[in-house]
């Protein structure tokens, strides 16, 4: 099954004729992703990697009602009118490649995704891979294998290095999910741990969390509710306090958002915490075995 | 991005926002101590909180009195801050303090409103005992916060009559600076209840969204700019401020070179778990271009406290092929010594490995302290192996 | 029984310090309406006619829950903000006295009024009376005697008026309410026969309407659901056409908001047409004896 | 309050919605018509629809043949209009017709935007016989309208690429026009695609609340203030206008001097179905003052045609006692021959009374002819012995 997206998910691309969004476009393609259509006001018409563009979401929704999910790489100026276009369209789920989205913005957007019942994930996210179905942004498909673990994490980078190494271990992924490093997401920890505990083929969920912000806090009290074994990691714990790192999600703000009160938060709601990134492989392993 | 208090106070007289008439005093212009009546509180101007603990606020009677004390905290280091300026206020009796600001809940990502009849130094105490002595004023964003709603506030901070109108009137501007400026937080503590009557923002604290930034064309008329906050930068913080990459020296050994936003963090997690200590925090932010990735690696081969570097590239957006150019690049111009030793993986893998294989055959001699893995060695051996050569070249005396 | 206003009704006065509000609160007191507080931002402290001036709503409701209709006297700039003030502190019927509000401001009122139930009359309504009970405005009492015929109509002198020619024929009013002459009303003719139908002693209803608008002709479908009979009475059937007479809501826009076509919209749907006002009383008589 | 087509344009400009460049042209100001390149359109500044078929918007050549349509259409009549003004425009060349507006449902409560690809004259018709071409986008009074829904209604309006942004430039300017100054309509019928391409408001309509007028400076700069708009105002509505009183001539012989709001139309229609002929129609507002009350019955007094007065008085918020001394004060002083009869109940009702039995005793002969019933007569007698008088007085050639 995986979460999200499928092998027959269609995909719609905003922002599609922009220098990065237009090589990944390409590599979706490659990958298999179903693109459907994609949108640049101003350059309906154009075509890129053999796409059709569109110029509004609404004209392309309405030759391809069958679309589901879309993917914001516009510049950050334009990120809430698009991701508005697309909860306006009927899109169910928007994933947001762009990156430095304006606070106020991302405030507005979570009040009508909300309301609309509307997933968006990011800003600022890596995107999301159900491997060997469905790649929606720009992680590296060479990372991913097929398999039963979901991954969920703030950092990109950490959630090509996750799969690497549960690869290498003998795992792969239902889905590998990056919620994105700007200070305020649309999808948080619990909303996709929610979707992995509905999902069949995903037997548990290692989430990776880092310094700063309270989506960790947030989402520990729906852990204890969770059927599957959640591995928790919180990166950041060897981090200068009081320096701004210059990653924004992981700014220390306040008394929230410390590694520790992060770890804390959720092993005492049934995390098993793995203290590195290296030993999350043994622990999936053990935590899995348990279980069966 | 915070702002200092005398930044935030011209903020606020742009918003009609009270506050009293300052002057602020550098080295260059103790003549401004003339301006001002007496007696007079002088306040350092620093970002860190506690100045007022630490001795940075003062009290002076009259303008030698000033002049000294202003002379004594110019320089001196709050933190690791050194304080280049103060503000010099006349000093008002005070019957009330209380609380304002307009703020984003993270929790319930909603903007909201605080205001408390304590105000002051211990608010964050007040909120932790007593916390129904401070409200909570929800509002959505993208709409006006009522008249009537500012008057409730008013209201609870214990105002009536004409009195209650003036601090409504507070109360509205405070919102609007809050959302005119997509600010993260608008601050007032105190707000004073002066002797006379008056109610004044007898302090000002001002949270700007850099991201938002580019939208507000004020605030560079009034000199304010994006910029580094949090202390006083090193050298090198200063070379990579300017051009544009995150960077914060520690004192480790180590020069990470990370590859993918985010994965700095767990890089110096991983590098203190097995052992090592990390010389630095770098981002090379989503799709670095090969000036900057040269520029990156440049930082950390002058840095003589630097004996090996680490990096990792998890090719997403920025690709392998691109950062294997600019690390080849900047060897062979640059003829680095210091072992440099990567792993590579994700977009553009291939290609990447393929130019970094001709450079390494036509150039053999620069590259032989250049270790490069792949995909299928864990990262955590690629950091075993940085840690082994770091303290191999400590050893050595390199 | 009555509608809206009752012996019992708490009431409160927003701008009770202005000439007319405090002029008119001492007439209401007078009345017997239970005016438990007035509320004027920035008096708070005061006095008007014995009553308590509070500079909030909320305060004045925190001290006074049992309020249930406030009536609005600010200046058309404040009128908004009053409405809404009231609407948020949990009044359920407010009465706006208020004349020439922007219909911007107005707009924006009814969308709130819906989304939390609230019954806004006016603006410019000259209030309402249930006689002998409560009186919220400025209608003339010695006008009203109480009996079984409620009136619903938009100009205040004609509420004046059909009340004082029905008593004059023996008729009393369980409820008169003045719909308001803005050309953007909070209540319209539907909400308050609604209300009449709902009322045990209400035996019939008069509803005055006049050219402008739309308001009889949103109306008339209603009428046709009703047990008890309406008889409709449109003003400005003489009135010149295509010329501006300076009552707002009484303007000929369009080719809706004529005297004839809101005469056929309310004829087709069973109301009882009465040609002049003077006819009234007696179309009253036979409706109701027909009915028993 | 409808604004001329020059006085919306003036307002597009200031919103960068495009329009031609035109001249106005008045009696004094023909030699404006050097300053436009010819061939033009000549369109006469009225408020009234259907000037087309009029004959009132014409093309010319040039200078010589735009002279002379002016100067024919110049003091004509439009319907109970005066033209005063033409606007002269360069004519162009028109690929598409398009309709776009901003306004408000009165049905349903809502602003809402309407677009339409068969503008020009004949939508109406469209309206009526294609309701399908005619698209409605409703929005929330006091958000914003989001951009995508702009491009949505341009794309609607089968606009592709790069025309499509500035198509939903346009709209979205109409809309900002629309809200910012709280219009009840901002129409542009027809927006045309010239044949070189250019998107163009080729007329303009605006209507404005009056009521909102006070918060909008802007326009009084731009010498948009409240006025009578439709029609020609006779002499007697001059005065009225100028002293605030909606006051409107008819041609019959009673004068109708209202108290309350909304009666006055009830009044005509009273006198009319008993076979009276109203001389105006007129409108105290909420709560007159004795000055306006006085100048009210002036103006009926002054009036040749009236034959005889007809007054109610339902005091509410204006009191009987107020309008008593307002009756007796200009009595005193004007010493009218005209027969008043008129019928005084409500709020104060006592009082009043007390003050016009004052005032008749004390003044026999001034108050002879004037008759004030109480709230125990039914107006249908006060209105026939009103019309039975006139009739007196005409027939007596009075």
């Amino acid at each position: 099954m995986a979460i999200i997206i499928g092998e027959n998910t269609s995909t719609i691309i905003q922002g599609i004729t922009g220098k990065n969004a237009s090589l990944h476009t390409k590599f979706m393609l490659e990958y298999g992703t179903k693109i459907v259509g994609g949108v640049t006001p101003g350059k309906g018409g154009q075509e890129v990697e053999g796409v059709r563009v569109y110029d509004t979401l609404h004209e392309c929704m309405s030759e391809h009602p069958d679309a589901t999910v879309s993917s914001v790489w516009v510049p950050p100026r334009f990120a809430k009118d698009a991701i508005l276009e697309a909860i306006d369209s009927g899109i169910k789920t928007v994933v947001v490649i762009t990156e430095r989205i304006p606070i106020h913005d991302m405030l507005c957007v979570r009040q009508v995704a909300q309301e609309k019942n509307v997933l968006v994930i990011g800003g600022n996210t890596p995107g999301l891979i159900s491997p060997e179905k469905s790649l929606v942004g720009m992680l590296p498909k060479i990372t991913f294998q097929p398999g039963r673990i979901g991954t969920v994490a703030r950092s990109g980078a950490v959630t090509y290095y996750l799969a690497n190494s549960l690869n290498l271990a003998g795992f792969g992924e239902s889905t590998s999910v990056g919620l994105g490093g700007d200070p305020i997401l649309g999808a948080n920890f619990e909303d996709i741990l929610q979707l992995f505990e509905a999902d069949e083929e995903t037997d548990a969920v290692v989430m990776a969390g880092e310094i700063g912000g309270v989506y960790e806090e947030i989402a520990a009290p729906y852990i204890r509710e969770m059927s599957i074994p959640v591995i928790a990691y919180i990166a950041g714990k060897a981090a200068p306090a009081g320096k701004r790192l210059g990653h924004a999600g992981a700014i220390i703000e306040g008394s929230m958002g410390t590694a520790q009160s992060k770890i804390d938060a959720l092993r005492s709601n049934g995390a098993i915490i793995a203290e590195t990134l290296s030993e999350i492989p043994e622990l999936v392993k053990k935590a899995i075995s348990k279980k069966a | 991005m915070r702002l200092y208090e005398y930044e935030a106070k011209n903020l606020f007289r742009r918003y009609n926002i009270p506050v009293l008439d300052s002057i602020l005093v550098d080295n260059s212009s103790f003549n401004e101590l003339d301006k001002v009546a007496y007696p007079v509180v002088v306040k350092a101007q620093v970002f860190l909180g506690g100045r007022g603990k630490a001795g940075f606020v003062q009290f002076a009677q009259n303008r030698k009195e000033a002049e000294k004390k202003v002379a004594n905290m110019l320089g001196k280091k709050h933190g690791s801050f050194t304080i280049e300026k103060v503000l010099v206020e006349r000093r008002i009796e005070i019957d009330r303090e209380l609380y304002v600001s307009a703020a984003i809940d993270r929790l319930k990502h909603e903007p909201l409103m605080i205001a408390s009849q304590k105000g002051g130094v211990e608010i964050e105490v007040v909120a932790r005992k007593d916390p129904s002595a401070i409200l909570k004023y929800y509002f959505k964003i993208g709409a006006k916060l009522p008249d009537f709603q500012a008057r409730n506030i008013a209201s609870d901070l214990g105002f009536t009559g004409a009195a209650m109108s003036v601090c409504a009137d507070i109360v509205l501007r405070v919102f609007t600076l809050f959302v005119h400026l997509e600010c993260k937080l608008v601050e007032i503590n105190p707000l004073v209840v002066a002797h006379d009557g008056r109610i004044i923002a007898l302090d000002a604290k001002v949270d700007l969204d850099e991201d938002a930034m580019f939208r507000h064309h004020e605030l560079k008329e009034m000199g304010i700019v994006a910029r580094h906050e949090i202390g006083e930068l090193t050298k090198r913080e200063r070379v990579a401020k300017a051009k544009g990459i995150p960077y914060v020296d520690l004192d480790g050994d180590i020069g990470v070179f990370p590859g993918g936003a985010g994965f700095g963090i767990a890089a110096i997690d991983l590098i203190q778990h097995y052992g090592g200590k990390p010389a630095n925090f770098m981002d090379s932010g989503g799709a670095p271009t090969q000036e900057k990735l040269r520029a990156m690696l440049g930082l950390l081969i002058d840095n003589p406290r630097v004996k090996a570097i680490f990096g990792a590239r998890f090719g997403g957006i920025s690709r392998c092929d691109d950062w294997a150019k600019a690390v080849v690049q900047y060897v062979i111009e640059n003829k680095p010594k210091k072992p440099m030793i990567m792993r590579m993986a994700g977009n553009m893998e291939e290609a990447g490995r393929k130019i970094l294989e001709q450079a390494k055959q036509e150039h053999q001699e620069l590259f032989k302290n250049i270790k490069i893995y792949a995909y299928d060695t864990p990262i955590e051996e690629v950091i075993k192996e940085t840690i082994r050569i770091a303290k191999t070249q400590r050893d050595a005396g390199n």
